[in-house]
Formats: structure tokens, sequence, C-alpha cells
């Protein structure tokens, strides 16, 4: 049974739900590289993120927002794509530091990818080595933006090209072992 | 029909949005009470219902199983059957509901079952940080319920009733509320309250940081919605049972919410201020002082 | 400066009456550094451990000789009583470098030597479980041996993002502003592949 | 045909003599005798029986009349242990037809005779010399029977029995010397008449020496030390012999003698004490024993305490129920004992442990075995359930709470052992294939025992409507004096 | 014309027909023995409740059979359960050895539970009550294993010391009253001396209290309970432990009720029922096998019932005997569910087993209604046993006895979800990937039982039926309750169908909200798909939290567990067995001892005849 609206009550209630979402945004903080000491910071009294709507979520199922905050290795993006593909959509990513854009200090690494967008569709980067709070603040400010514009349309992004992205990923993770998730 | 039953079924579609509304907005009001104790600013008292409203409209919804898809239908069921039970206002047949039909012993009974079909659902997710959490709400269950329903048979031998209408008759005045009349009772209730709150320091079943938020770890979109809102419910059917029992109960809406919220600030700020007991800490503390107060309760009302 | 070291020279003394075959030097203070035979190194931080009072082993650390076809092994052990390191070296064939694990003296040892098997290929023979440990299904040359090439292999592996035209070689542009000269031995195996 | 009761003594004493010539004539005709006799002595119980129900025979041998005469008293009582006797003997023989295997049988069928012959004796004669002269004959033949398989064991049991048994013999003489010196008389029911003749010093020096006498043949604690080892070394259904026959007389011995001449409170008051001390101890040990047949040994011994128990109660309702209980136990233990045996033949070890998984491979032995266990527990539909609950019954009527619950007690060790017993046959272990089968005379012996105690379980009335004469028989001195004397 | 020997002999002679029906034709032990149970279940039904007399003369042993209001209550459950049981049977036992022994046995069983409620005389109560024992014996060893020997072995020991103590409980009485009739005996109880009346009710409560496996008295249960096959230990802790409870019955309110300290036998039971519903419930928590979880429930469920008969009013009553028939169903249910997993996955370990919930839905729907009613969550059955049981507790001023019986209801919750998370939720072991749905015959006795407990519980009028008309067989109490309406002492009323109303409306309307709502977008995903900070679970690696699974309360609790009666129980048993061993060396095996014996008792016999016999020598 689909509920079908008239178009102009769509338009509403998806204003109300963009509204929602644009003020409701539950991080998935994976800690991963230098980034993790910036949320802290982030999210208690000094800076307050929660003034925004933003605040942590312990599981993926029940996040918004992926936050990467430093640089992935091999390894870690394969828990990273994991835990993505677990989230529920709308969901949004937000790629943290040099190390996520363009692989910052580690572009040589021989275990580090490079560039974060070719594996999961991120929505907002933020610069810096590391960025400090308030750069983290404005990079969500960003985000609502997108949000409220309609734009954050990375889950579906990734689902219409699940198989580009799959091949990048299959490229840098041999042993496949992930389960099959549907999509 | 008449209208005794319009206003009946009016009041069964008032009083769930109702609870819902206070609820939430109670939910919102400890966040920035929270917020400003932590030296911040906190999310606008709105905040909740932006949430909710998220989280239904999440596009995809994952489940592993069917009683994982009822978990939270159990759990709705549960504090709207309650609610549904329990007088919200004194005299007035529109926020009455179905309150002559049950009584305590059967509202004890109750809200179990909600618990317990949130820990079907939880079960099923196959996530052992669900099923750790299981464990502890109810262990620690077992540990709030004995002062709790010591209070309340102190209560219900006092007046020979059970049912909470004929409680909220005894209590016409100021001076003739139970809290005055049996303040030891109140004592142990309201310790068995911080638990069955499940703020810190008893708020080890959800643990975010520690189990990753326990039974709902698995639970996300409308699923965890519907747990909200019946977490929100819920909340405002066990103060308005609170109040009902101890605080005189209310005779208009503002009354009522003014007794709830003061009621409800005692679990907040307790919460606020508490690091967290482990289990078998938090079933030993039940079963010391609040059981204590409990059992002087009865002796006064019997000797 | 003259420097007492008698702690160092009993210790020292020890070492070469019970292992002939050991070249013992102390190259400072509260340090002392064995050379050791590779058949040795057993029997040896046996004799450390339980006679000396050398309880605490504080790393192993693996230099790859690539001139030397040699891999060597170096045993950080320490005495808390007076606080002396002894360093213990072995060398192994970078062939086919094989050593038999400690395990059984330090159970902590586990993870050094899982991290070197994956860095540098050593198989320490009896360990039980040299499994993958921080990269995951890695193909080829260990990543810490010399001869591995990371630059060019970052760049055959993972994307680059395009404009980022310096991101060349940090060495050649710093040698570049401070006119010092490459070292040969980096000029051979990190840069040659750049030009 | 006229039958007398002298014939239930002629006939098996016949047959001792005659079964060794038979011998030489053919082994059948020697297998074949003992089950004509008993078949014959069966015929007779049924025209008696009701006789001797109303009114005891008597009958005088030899032409004097009593007390002169040696008379035959056939009264109630005798009459009830002898068919139990009967039956017990039948069953027994036919068992023992495939049984015995061991040469000479004939030797065996003959102390077999000769022992039914001692034992009918015991339960027939109105003399107390005769009485001494059958319990020789019982007794030699029982000593004989213990070291039949000719083995060291048998030979020292046989020693003990022996050596015990003479002192019940010597004690019994010794007693019935004194009375004789003092009386004059060796008639029971004279005696019975002139007992005040002895001085009360010499009448309880005979008190004693009967009592301790004929307890050792009565199994009495803790006289009994030789029954343990003479029970599980003799064959099997010499077993079953000493359970149903020889103690029974011993006891209907010791009893006919207390109640006739001894009828006081203190003396049934000791009886009680002991028949409680024989059945907890007796109970205790066969709780700890780990060879099945010294297990049944010490449980008879426990059953014969609560006999005894009965006894000492001395009311209407406890002779009874302990006659009853005698009865029982006569089949049930002989089940037990023909059960046992071929169980222990089968897995070739005495000990219980190793009885281990027999139930699946000899299903019909272990059955009559497990029904013997639960019979003797007392559990229904089963005999045994009547026999105890009377007993129970007349110790409450007594009054005596603590001795209801001591008795209890016993039974419940008793049920424990017992049921580890048939719990072990019932353990699945695999038993290596074994071709030596139960022959079809032990199983139709062991099913004509379980058949009777189901039968008599469904239906106590038909013993139960029999017991109240020999009850009263036994109890009543009077009537038998008038009976004994003419 | 329908009477009670009638049934019986069906019954017994049933059980031997399907003995022998095993040895000719192959299935026909469990094809004649569902028949006989249903034959015999409908004979029971028919039987009118005040008729059936019968005499039997045996002797000097008047039996008495009738069928009474309050027999009338319990045989029903045994028929129902027996008959079910013997249905689920079929295919549970399927292909084991010796069906014709389990199939006899079973039916013996029946029919000496039948035998037991409709006895009107002692004789044949006791009579009944050990065949019962022994043929739940047989069915407890049934297995051939020696575990199932030592449960066996233990259960028999127990039911001996209870039955031993009926008996004599039983021959006193005669021994005062010179009769066994049941009527008899009350008449003239009241008459008889304070020792005895005391002993008669102790010796009877004992023993009554063993079969209802009454805390000291419970430590048969756990062993036994897990070793039947679980056809049987439906039966066993659904209905023939009932016979306790019959019996206790019949203790409190025939003969206790003519005594002046019947209110101290009715405080002793009661707290000796909330003790026991206590304690019994915390073990229940700690245990790591469903089926032994399962009796320690059933033995405080049996608290429970206790509790309310000992109560004494007609609330009480009403509730004791409501739980008895609830207690029978849905023990059986949970029983039968875990007998179904054991039969698919062959062991009945919480710690193995898991995830079968879409292997075998049904079970767990079965099992799933079976905690909810154990629970005493509104609105199954349980609920409204308890509801009475508390407002009978208050209106006699038990305050305390309440709160005790309030802990075991509430950590009850703890053993219960824990039984049906590790059996059913989580992720499922590779090893049970091919499990199967248990086959229908099994299946239809489930969900009988489960459409009773729903159905009791929405109109529970249906159930007080009977149990009033028991009531008032036991004694003048007068139930109060109308078709839908319970009312407790003070007043105090619940509608259970306007409760049961409530919840399904809002639980349809939530299901249907949650079911439509993003109904193309929801997915069901695999068990192994979950939240583990991105790590994933290999196919061999489980990650369901069964193990130690209410450890926290353990904990909390560990002060209670660290005595316990079993310990005291098994010490005591060693101890005496080590005294028997001693006294077994009076018995040296030296024929020269033995003669010493002799010599010595003639020495002592003469030395003390004067005290001993009153003759000085």
């Amino acid at each position: 049974m689909e509920v079908s609206y008239d178009k102009e009550s769509r338009k509403i209630v998806q204003a109300i739900e963009r509204f929602a979402r644009k003020h409701s945004l539950w991080v998935l903080a994976y800690g991963t590289g230098c980034g993790a000491i910036e949320v802290p910071p982030t999210m208690t009294s000094r800076y307050d993120a929660e003034r925004f709507g933003i605040r942590g979520a312990a599981t993926p199922r029940q996040a918004d927002v992926l936050l990467i905050t430093g640089y992935l290795s091999v390894k870690t993006l394969k828990r990273v794509i994991r835990t993505y593909e677990q989230m529920q959509d709308p969901k949004y990513v937000i790629g943290f530091g040099s190390c996520t854009i363009n692989g910052g200090m580690y572009w040589d690494s021989y275990n580090t990818i490079k560039l974060l967008d070719m594996y999961i569709p991120v929505d907002v980067y933020i610069n810096g080595c590391m960025p400090r709070p308030e750069a983290v603040i404005s990079g969500f400010i960003e985000l609502q933006k997108v949000i409220a514009e309609g734009k954050a349309e990375g889950a579906r992004k990734y689902k219409e090209n699940l198989d580009w992205y799959r091949a990048n990923q299959q490229k840098i993770i041999h042993n496949w072992n992930m389960p099959d998730y549907n999509w | 029909m008449d209208s005794s039953t319009w206003l009946k079924i009016l009041g069964y579609i008032i009083t769930p949005i109702t609870a819902f509304v206070v609820g939430v907005t109670y939910g919102g009001i400890v966040r920035v009470i929270t917020a400003r104790v932590q030296n911040r600013f906190g999310p606008p008292i709105t905040q909740n219902f932006w949430d909710i409203i998220k989280l239904y409209s999440k596009k995809t919804a994952v489940h592993h199983g069917l009683m994982q898809h009822w978990g939270p239908v159990f759990a709705i069921t549960a504090s709207v059957t309650s609610l549904f039970f329990i007088p919200v206002l004194k005299d007035s047949p529109l926020w009455l509901n179905n309150s002559f039909n049950g009584d305590i012993i059967f509202l004890l009974y109750m809200m179990v079952f909600g618990s317990l079909g949130m820990a079907l659902g939880a079960g099923q997710t196959g996530n052992p940080n669900s099923a750790i959490g299981v464990a502890r709400g109810l262990a620690l269950m077992v540990g709030y319920e004995v002062p709790f329903v010591l209070a309340l048979v102190a209560i219900m031998i006092q007046f020979k009733t059970t049912s909470i209408a004929e409680l909220m008759a005894v209590q016409d005045g100021f001076s003739n509320w139970l809290i005055f009349q049996s303040p030891f009772a109140f004592i142990a209730a309201i310790l068995a309250f911080l638990g069955m709150m499940h703020y810190a320091p008893f708020d080890v079943t959800f643990a975010p940081a520690e189990i990753a938020s326990g039974p709902a770890s698995e639970f996300g979109g409308k699923y965890l919605a519907l747990m909200q809102t019946s977490g929100s419910i819920f909340t405002f059917a066990k103060l308005v049972l609170f109040t009902d029992i101890f605080l005189g109960g209310a005779g208009d809406l503002v009354t009522l919410i003014v007794k709830t919220f003061l009621l409800y600030m005692i679990p907040v700020l307790t919460g606020i201020v508490n690091p967290r007991y482990r289990t078998e800490q938090a079933i030993t503390f039940f079963w010391k002082w609040p059981t204590v107060f409990g059992i002087i309760a009865i002796l006064i009302v019997v000797l | 400066m003259e420097v007492k070291l008698q702690v160092e020279n009993e210790i020292l003394d020890k070492i070469k009456h019970t292992f002939h075959s050991a070249e013992v030097s102390i190259p400072r203070k509260q340090r002392v550094e064995v050379k050791l035979r590779n058949d040795l190194i057993h029997p040896f931080l046996a004799y450390l451990k339980d006679t000396l009072g050398f309880k605490h082993l504080s790393h192993i650390s693996t230099v790859d000789w690539l001139e030397e076809n040699e891999i060597e092994l170096v045993y950080i052990v320490m005495n808390y009583d007076n606080l002396v390191e002894v360093i213990a070296k072995i060398r192994l064939d970078r062939e086919k470098p094989e050593i038999p694990t400690l395990r059984e003296f330090w159970p902590q040892i586990e993870t050094y030597e899982r991290e070197i098997h994956e860095m540098y290929g050593v198989n320490f023979l009896g360990h039980g479980n040299l499994t993958d440990f921080i990269l995951e299904d890695w193909e080829g040359i260990p990543p810490m041996r010399r001869d591995f090439d990371t630059v060019k292999y970052a760049k055959e592996t993972y994307f680059n993002r395009p404009g980022r035209e310096d991101a060349q070689d940090v060495r050649t542009t710093i040698t570049k502003k401070s006119g010092e000269e490459i070292p040969e031995l980096a000029k051979v195996y990190s840069v040659r592949h750049l030009e | 045909m006229e039958f007398s009761p002298v014939l239930y003594i002629a006939i098996p004493l016949f047959a001792a003599f005659l079964i060794p010539l038979l011998g030489k004539v053919s082994k059948t005709l020697v297998k074949l005798t003992p089950g004509i006799v008993f078949l014959y002595l069966s015929y007779g119980s049924i025209l008696l029986f009701p006789k001797a129900m109303e009114k005891p025979i008597v009958q005088v041998v030899a032409g004097f009349k009593p007390p002169f005469g040696i008379s035959l008293y056939y009264g109630a009582t005798a009459a009830f242990l002898i068919t139990m006797v009967t039956i017990v003997g039948f069953v027994i023989w036919l068992y023992s037809y495939k049984f015995i295997i061991r040469e000479p049988i004939e030797k065996y069928y003959m102390l077999f005779m000769m022992l039914i012959t001692g034992s009918t004796g015991i339960l027939l004669t109105g003399d107390m010399f005769n009485m001494f002269v059958f319990l020789e004959i019982t007794s030699i033949a029982a000593y004989s029977l213990t070291a039949f398989l000719r083995d060291k064991d048998g030979a020292e049991a046989a020693f003990k029995y022996l050596l015990i048994g003479s002192f019940s013999s010597t004690f019994y003489l010794l007693s019935v010397m004194i009375i004789y010196s003092y009386t004059g008389t060796l008639n029971f029911a004279d005696i019975a008449g002139k007992i005040d003749l002895i001085p009360p010093m010499a009448k309880g020096f005979v008190l004693v020496l009967v009592l301790v006498g004929m307890g050792i043949e009565a199994e009495m604690f803790p006289l009994n030390g030789w029954a343990p080892d003479a029970y599980s070394q003799a064959p099997s259904p010499v077993g079953a012999v000493f359970g149903g026959i020889v103690v029974k007389a011993g006891l209907y011995a010791m009893i006919r003698i207390v109640f006739l001449f001894f009828k006081t409170p203190e003396v049934m008051q000791f009886l009680i004490f002991m028949g409680i001390l024989t059945l907890l101890i007796a109970e205790m040990a066969a709780m700890r024993q780990h060879q099945i047949k010294r297990m049944l040994a010490f449980s008879s011994i426990g059953q014969m305490g609560l006999v005894i128990i009965a006894l000492g109660i001395g009311t209407m309702g406890s002779t009874s129920a302990a006659l009853f209980q005698m009865f029982n136990h006569a089949l049930i233990k002989s089940l037990l004992f023909f059960a046992a045996g071929y169980l222990v033949f089968h897995s070739g070890s005495k000990q219980i442990e190793d009885l281990e998984g027999l139930g699946y491979d000899k299903p019909v032995t272990s059955f009559f075995f497990a029904v013997g266990a639960l019979a003797i527990i007392g559990l229904p539909p089963f005999s045994g359930f009547w026999s105890k609950l009377l007993i129970l019954v007349s110790v409450a009527k007594a009054g005596d709470i603590a001795i209801l619950l001591l008795i209890l007690t016993g039974s419940v060790i008793e049920a424990i052992y017992y049921l580890r017993a048939v719990v072990k046959l019932y353990t699945r272990k695999e038993v290596p294939d074994n071709v030596r089968r139960t022959p079809i005379s032990g199983l139709v012996a062991m099913g004509i025992l379980a058949a009777i105690i189901l039968y008599v379980g469904l239906y106590p009335g038909v013993i139960e409507k029999w017991l109240a004469p020999a009850a009263n028989n036994l109890l009543n001195a009077a009537d038998y004096i008038k009976a004994g004397l003419f | 014309m329908i009477s009670v020997p009638v049934i019986l002999s069906v019954m017994f002679l049933g059980g031997v027909l399907a003995w022998l029906a095993n040895r000719f034709v192959p299935k026909g032990a469990s094809w004649t023995a569902a028949i006989i149970a249903a034959f015999a279940g409908y004979l029971v039904f028919a039987l009118p409740s005040c008729g059936g007399e019968y005499t039997l003369a045996l002797g000097s042993i008047t039996l008495v059979w009738k069928s009474t209001n309050y027999s009338a209550l319990f045989a029903m459950l045994v028929a129902v359960l027996g008959f079910l049981g013997i249905l689920y049977s079929m295919d549970f036992m399927a292909g084991k050895k010796n069906l014709g022994y389990y199939y006899m046995n079973f039916l013996f069983a029946l029919g000496a539970m039948l035998g037991i409620v409709y006895s009107q005389d002692l004789v044949s109560l006791f009579f009944f009550w050990e065949v019962m024992t022994w043929s739940s014996f047989m069915l407890v060893i049934y297995s051939g294993e020696e575990k199932s020997h030592k449960a066996g072995i233990k259960y028999f020991a127990y039911s001996a010391i209870g039955a031993y103590l009926i008996l004599s409980a039983i021959v006193i009485l005669y021994a005062q009253s010179n009769s066994f009739l049941l009527s008899e005996n009350v008449k003239m109880f009241s008459g008889m001396s304070l020792g005895t009346q005391i002993m008669v009710i102790s010796f009877l409560a004992l023993g009554f209290g063993v079969k209802s496996a009454m805390m000291p008295l419970h430590v048969w249960a756990p062993e036994a309970y897990k070793e039947s096959p679980s056809g049987f230990t439906a039966v066993f802790s659904g209905a023939l432990s009932k016979m306790g409870i019959f019996g206790l019955g019949l203790v409190v309110f025939k003969f206790a009720a003519n005594t002046e300290f019947f209110v101290y036998v009715r405080e002793t039971l009661a707290w000796l029922g909330g003790l026991t519903a206590m304690l019994a419930t915390f073990y229940a928590v700690i245990q790591s096998d469903a089926k032994k979880l399962l009796a320690y429930s059933s033995i405080g469920q049996l608290g429970y019932i206790i509790v309310g008969l000992a109560l004494g009013t007609p609330l009480g009553i009403m509730a004791a005997l409501f739980l008895t028939i609830m207690h029978g169903a849905f023990k059986a249910m949970l029983f039968m569910s875990a007998g179904a997993v054991y039969m698919r996955t062959g062991t009945t370990s919480l710690d193995d087993v898991s995830g079968l919930i879409t292997k075998m839905p049904l079970t767990f729907l079965t099992a799933l209604f079976g905690i909810i009613s154990v629970a005493g969550i509104p609105p199954l059955g349980g609920f409204i046993s308890k509801w009475m049981l508390y407002q009978a507790l208050l209106e006699t001023n038990h305050y305390f006895l309440i709160i005790v019986i309030f802990i075991a209801s509430t950590a009850a919750f703890l053993y219960l979800y824990r039984f049906i998370f590790s059996l059913f939720l989580g992720q499922r072991e590779k090893e049970f990937e091919h499990v199967k749905e248990v086959p229908w015959s099994m299946l239809v006795p489930m969900m009988l039982l489960t459409l009773f407990v729903l159905v009791a519980g929405v109109f529970p009028g249906l159930v007080l039926d009977p149990i009033g008309k028991a009531m008032g067989y036991l004694g003048n109490f007068k139930a109060s309750w109308e078709p839908q309406v319970v009312f407790s002492a003070w007043g105090e009323k619940i509608n259970m169908q306007v409760i049961a109303g409530t919840i399904g409306t809002i639980f349809i309307l939530g299901a249907l909200f949650i079911g439509f709502k993003n109904r193309k977008a929801t997915r069901v995903v695999s068990t192994k798909d979950i939240h583990t900070a991105g790590e994933i679970p290999t196919e061999n690696e489980n990650l369901t939290y069964a193990v130690n699974f209410n450890q926290p309360f353990e904990r909390a609790i560990a002060p209670i567990l660290k005595w316990s009666v079993d310990k005291l129980f098994n010490l005591l048993g060693e101890n005496l067995e080590s005294t028997f061993e001693y006294l077994r060396y009076v018995y040296t095996g030296n024929g020269q001892t033995y003669a010493m014996y002799v010599i010595l008792m003639v020495v002592i016999l003469i030395l003390f005849s004067g005290s001993i016999f009153g003759i000085h020598l």
C-alpha cells in the first residue's frame, strides 16, 4: 500500500523531512587517524555541536553521518565500507582532513588509500591537517546546507554506481569475504 | 452512540497524543538541562521531535526477522496500554479511558510486556551487545521491583485497595497526599523509580559507550523511531502513575504537567551528576536501603 | 670523561665467559651489545633472563642488510635492578630467514614476531599464529624490505587525486631547495624509479 | 484316599531314600521324583487345608495318646506354612531341573528331599524332642547343600553354618533337657499346661536358650552371621530353599515355643527390639553389598526382621500380617534367587557391576528380577505391598509410631538398593553375544512365582482369608493345648 | 455405563495392549496408545462429575472409587495432557527402541494418576500413588544411560520416602478410625488426639510435598525432568507433579481445616511455597540446560500453587487451581518445544543451540506463548492466576510473602528470556543450518495448548467454571467471578476482555503501521549482518551471547546460591553410606566372630534377663 500525496502536500512533507534531517545529524565517528582526537572537543562543552542537533550515535544502524576522521588503510577501508553499507538511507559521509582528500602526508604509503570518494560517496570534505573543531562545525553546517537543498544523495549514488564502487574497492581489497547486502 | 462513548473514543485518541507530545518535550528539556549542567548551550527543546521525525523519514529499514520487526510494536503496545489503564486526570471522563478495568498489579505486569517484547526483538538481531543489554536490564528489573513493590504493598494494605482511582480518591487535599501520609513508601518507590527510568547511575542497560546502546543497537529508522515514541509515552505513563499514587493525581492538565515535571527532575538530576553502577552493584543497592525503607513503610502500616 | 662501567663490565665478563663465540662490546653506559651466532640466541636469552635477571624484553628490531643479503634481528632486553640493556644481534639469511620463536620466554613477544614476519618476512618457527597482523591479504615482497618500492606500489595500487603535481618526491624537492647531495644508497632505491 | 499329615514327612523321607537307588537306574527318574512328591503333597494340601483351617488335625504316631506318644499337630498355621513350603519346593524343583547339572544330582535331590522332610517335620510336630530331630535333619541337609558345589568358598560357608548351627542344636537340646527334667513331658501342649512347674530361674534359662538357639535358624541379629555366606555360596536354588523354607521353619519353631510358653510383654518387646535391629542393620549392610546374592541374603535377613517385629507386636492383625509376609517373602525371594542365579550364570560374575546391560540381552530373566525387586520393596500391584501394608497397619494400631518410622526407614533403604541393581541391569551397554539362554524350566518356575505374586497382589483376598485362622492358631495357646491333648 | 473402573481398566489394559502391539505391529504401540488415551480421555469427560461410584472389596479392605468435582478437575488435566503427550510422542519417539515399554508405562502412569484422583479411600490412593511412582520411574530411566539411571534412583529414593510418609500417615489414621475411607477419616479426624493430628498432617504434607517438589524436597526433580523423554516430561511436570497438589489440597482442606492449628499449617505451607518459588527461580536463572531450567521453573510454579492453596481463601484456592491448570498447559508447551529442539538438534544445552526461529517458527511460537504465560504477562492465562494470587495475598495480609513471590515472578523473566533467546534467537550455528520444523503430530499438541492458553487468558470464566465446582468440594468456598470479570475480596475487578481487546487492537495497529511504512524498502538481513565495529564474523563464528547469560544477576545473588540443599543432601547421603559401610563390617565373614556373637548374646541375655524379661536367674 503506497501512500500517495498530491504534489503540494508532498512538498510540505518533504520540507518537514529535510528540516528534520538537517537538524538531527547523528554521527558515527569512525575513529581512524589523528582526526579522532578532534571529535571530542567538537562534541563537548567548548564547541557544543549539539546546538546543531549533532550528536553521537552508537551503531551504524542509528547513524546518519559517517565521519571518516583521517587516513584509511586498506584494512580499515574494508570495515568502513561494511559500516557504511549497514547505515540506513539517507546517510552522509564527511571526509575529514587532507588524508581523505588526497592522501595527505601518506601520499606514498603502501597501505593507505588516497582518494576516499573513489570508494564511498562523500558529501562534504573538511580540509586541514587536522581541521580544528571550528572547521568541523563549519563542515557540518555545509552538510546541512546540502541536505536542505536536497543534494545529499550519496546513498542513491552509491546504489546506482555500485558496480563501479565495487570494482574500485575490490581492486585493493583482495580477499572480498564480505556478506552480500542485496543492494 | 451517545456522547459518553464519543467522549471515550476521543479520549483514546487524545491521551496517547498528549502523552507523546509531553513525553518528547520532556525529553528535549532534559537534554537542555543536561547541557546547561555541563556548561553547554544545548540543543533546542524541540530537538527530540526532529530526531523522531528524522528517524521516521528514513528511507530504508533493516531488520533481522519477525521478532525484531515486531519488537517496537510490543513496546508501543505496552506503553499505550499502560497509559490507557492509568487515570490521567481526576474525574475527567475524557482522560480516564479504561482505568476502571485494571489496577496496580495489572500495570506492574503490563509494564514488563514491552520490555519482554523489546528483549525478544533485540535478541533476534544476533548482536551480542543487545543480548548483554537485555540480560543487564532484566537483572536490574529484579533489583528495582523489590522496593517498588514493597512501597506499593504498603500503600495497598493501608487503603485496602489496588485500584489507582481509589487511591487518588483517598488523597483529596494537599496534606493527604501519600507522599506525606507514607513518606517511607515514597522514598522506596522513588529510589526504585530511578532504576525504572534507566538514568545514571542505573543506565547499565543501554550504556552507549560500553555496549553500543545495548538492546537498541540493531534498531534504526522506523524501528528506532517507534521505540523512541513508545519510550516517551511510557515515561509519561510512569510519571502519571507516580503522580496519581503519591502526589494526589491532578485535576487539570497544568497541575499534571507541573507535578510530573517536578517528579521527572529527580531521576534526571540524579542522572546528570552520577557515574554508572555495575549491574550487581545496582541490584545490591536496590536490595539495601530502598528495601529497608519499603519494609519500614509496611511496618508503619501494620503496627 | 671517565665513566665507571663496573656493572656493564661484569655483565660483559659473564657473557664472555659463558658464550665464547659472542662478540661483546659496551657502546655506552648501561648498554651491552652482543653479536651472536644464530643458533645461540635461544640459550643466550635464556641465560640472560634466568641467570642475570634480564626479565624485561623491550623490543625486537629488524634491519634489512640488502647488500650483505642478510636480515638482522635485534633483541633488546633489560634488567630492572641495574637498568642495563643488553642488545643481542643475530643475522639471518635474507633469502630464507628462519629462527625459532621465543614465545616460551616472553609470551608478549608474539606481537613483535608477527609484525616482523609481516613486514620483513622472517619466519618464526613454532610460533603458531603467524597470521595477518596489520596488513590484510598482502601479496608480494614484504613492505619493509628495502627492495620493495613503496612509491611505485602506491602509484599503481591507489588512485591519485589529479591536480597534485607536486606530489612527486619530497626528497627531490628538499634537495633542490637546500642543494644537498642525495646519498647513493637512497638514490639507487628511491629516486631511480622517479626519473 | 485318605491323606494323613504324616505323609508330609513320610513321603519326602521315602523319596530321599529312594533317590540314590533310582540314581543307579536313570538320572531322569531322579530328576522327576521330587516333582511327583511335590505334586502329591499339593494334592494332599488341597484335601487337608480346608479341614485344618476349621479344626486342627492331631495325629498320633505309634499308638500312644498325647502327651505320651509322639503326635503330629496339623493346625491352621502349619497348614498354611506347609502349603507355602510345598509351592516353593515345587518351584525350586522345577528350577533345579535344568539348573543343577553338576553331578551327583541324586545327592542334591536326596538332600533336598531330606530338607523338605525336616522342614515339614518342624512345622508339623507336636513334640519338643521330635522338633530337635527334625531340626537336625534340616540343618545337616542344609550344611551339605551349602557345600554342594564343593569349592573353597562353599566349604567355608558350610563350615561357618555348621559351627553356628551346632550352637543352635546344642542350645535347643539343652532347653529340651531342662524342660523335660522339670515337667517330665515333651509334648508342647502338655508342657504349656505344666510350665509353672519350672522354677523361674530355669524358665529364664530355657527362654534364653530357645531364643538364641532358634534365633540362629531364624536369622535374628546378631546370630545370623552364617546367612550371607551360606546364601551366596550355595547354588541359587538352595538360596531359595534357605529363604523360602529353612528360615521360615526355624522362625515358626521359635515363635511357637515363645507363644506357647513365654508370651509375656517383655519377651514380645524384646522380639520387637531384635526385629528392628535385624531389619535396619541388615538393610544397611545390604545397601553396601557388591555381590548380588549377598545383597539378596541381607535383604532376606531384613525381611525376617520385619516378620519378627510383626510377630512381636503379637496382635491378631500383626500375626496374620507376619504370616502373609512370610508367605510373600518365600515366593518373592525365591523368584529373586532364581533370576539372580541365571543372571550370574549369564554374566559369569557375582558382582552387581557386571550385570550391566543384561536387561537388554536377557530380557525375560531380567524382567522377572525387576518384578521380584518391585514386589519385595512393597510396590503395588504386587503381593508384597499388601503384607507390608498390613504389618504397618498393625504396628500403627499397636500405637508405636517410632517402630512404624523405623520400618519405613528400612524400606526406603531397601527400595534404593534394589532399584540400583535393577537399574544396573537396564543400563545400556554392548554385551557380547551370549548364546547361553535361560532354560524353559527355569523360566516356567519364575513365571509361576511371578504370576502368583501378581495375582495375590491384585486379589489379596485369596490369601487373606486364610490368615485369620492361621494367626489364631499361632496366638491362641489355650486352643492349642485343648486340641493337642484331645 | 461409564464408571471409574472402566476408565482405569481401559488405561491399564491399554498399556498392556500397547506393549503387545509393539511386539507384533511396527508402530503399533504409538497408535494403540494414542487411541486408548483418546478413548480414556473421552470417558473421563463423559463421566458425570459426581458419579461413577464403584466399590471393590479386597479381603478386609474395601476400595471405593468415585468421581467428585475436585477429582474431575484433575482428571481432565491428566486426560488432556496425557493424550497430547502421547500424540506428541508418536513422532518424537519414532524409531527408538523399546517403544512398547515406553507406552505401557506412559499409560500406566496416566491410569495411576486417574486412579489417584478418583480414589475415595486411602489404600487405593496409595496403591495408585506407588504405581504412578514406579511407572514414571521407568520412564525416567528409559534412555538407559548412566545419567538417567542416577536421576531415576534419586527420583525413586525421594519418592519412596514421600510415599512411605504418606503410608505411615494412612496407617496411623487407620489405627484411629478403623477405616480406610477418606470420608470416614475426615469425619473422625477432628476427634483424634493432637499428636496424631500433627503427625498425620505433617507426614501427608511432606509426602505430597515430595511429589510437588516443595523445597527442600525438590532435589530429585531437575534431573528426573531432564532425563525423561520430553513427551513424558510434559505430562510429568504438567500433570504428575500436580498429584502432589491434589493431595495437598486434600490435606489442607479436608484434614487440617478441622484442627485447631489450621492457621499454622497454612502459614508454614505458604512460606514453604513462597521460598520454594523464590529459590527455585533463582536456581532456574543459573541453569544452562533447557530442560533443567524448565524443571526448576516447574518447582517454582508449584511453589505459587502451594502458596495459593495454603492461603485458604476462596481467591487463593481459585488462583492455585487456575494456576494448576494453566501450569499444566504452559509447562507442557515449554517442555514440548524444548523436546522439539532436542529432536532436531540432539541437545538441550542452552549454550550450544541458537537461532532456530527461522527454522522452527511454530515451535518458537509455542515457546513464546509459553513464556509469556509463565511470566504472567497479560493477556495470556498466566496473568489472571498471578493476579488472583496477589489479591489473595493482599487480602490475607501476607505483606512479606508477597514480596518473596514478586521477586520470584520478576526473576522468572530472566530465565524465561534466556530459554527462548538461547534456543531460538540470535545467530544460528552452522551445524543447525539444515534443521527442519518438527512433524505435524508434534505441532498439533503444541498448537492446541497455545490456543488454550490464549483462550483461557481472555475468557477465564471457561476455566473458572470447573474450578468453582471443585472448590465446592474442598469446603464451603464461594468463588467470586463473572464470565468476564474476576473480583478480588476488596471488590477490585479485572476485565480480561477489555484488556485483551486493548492490547490486541494496539498491537494490530502497530503491526500494520510498521508493516506498511516503507514496506518496499524494508529488508530482512541475516543475523550475521550486525554491528561489530566493521569486523566480519566468519561462518563458524557465533557471536550469540549465550554462555553465562545471567551472570550479572548470578553475581548479585551469589550469597544465596552459596549453600544449596542439593549439596546438603548429597553430603548426608554420602555420610550415611559410609556409616552403612562401617555397619557392614559387623559381618566380618569370620566364623569365630559369629560364634563369639552367639556366646555374647547368650551371656548378655542371661546377665540381663532380669531387666529384659523380668525373670531373675
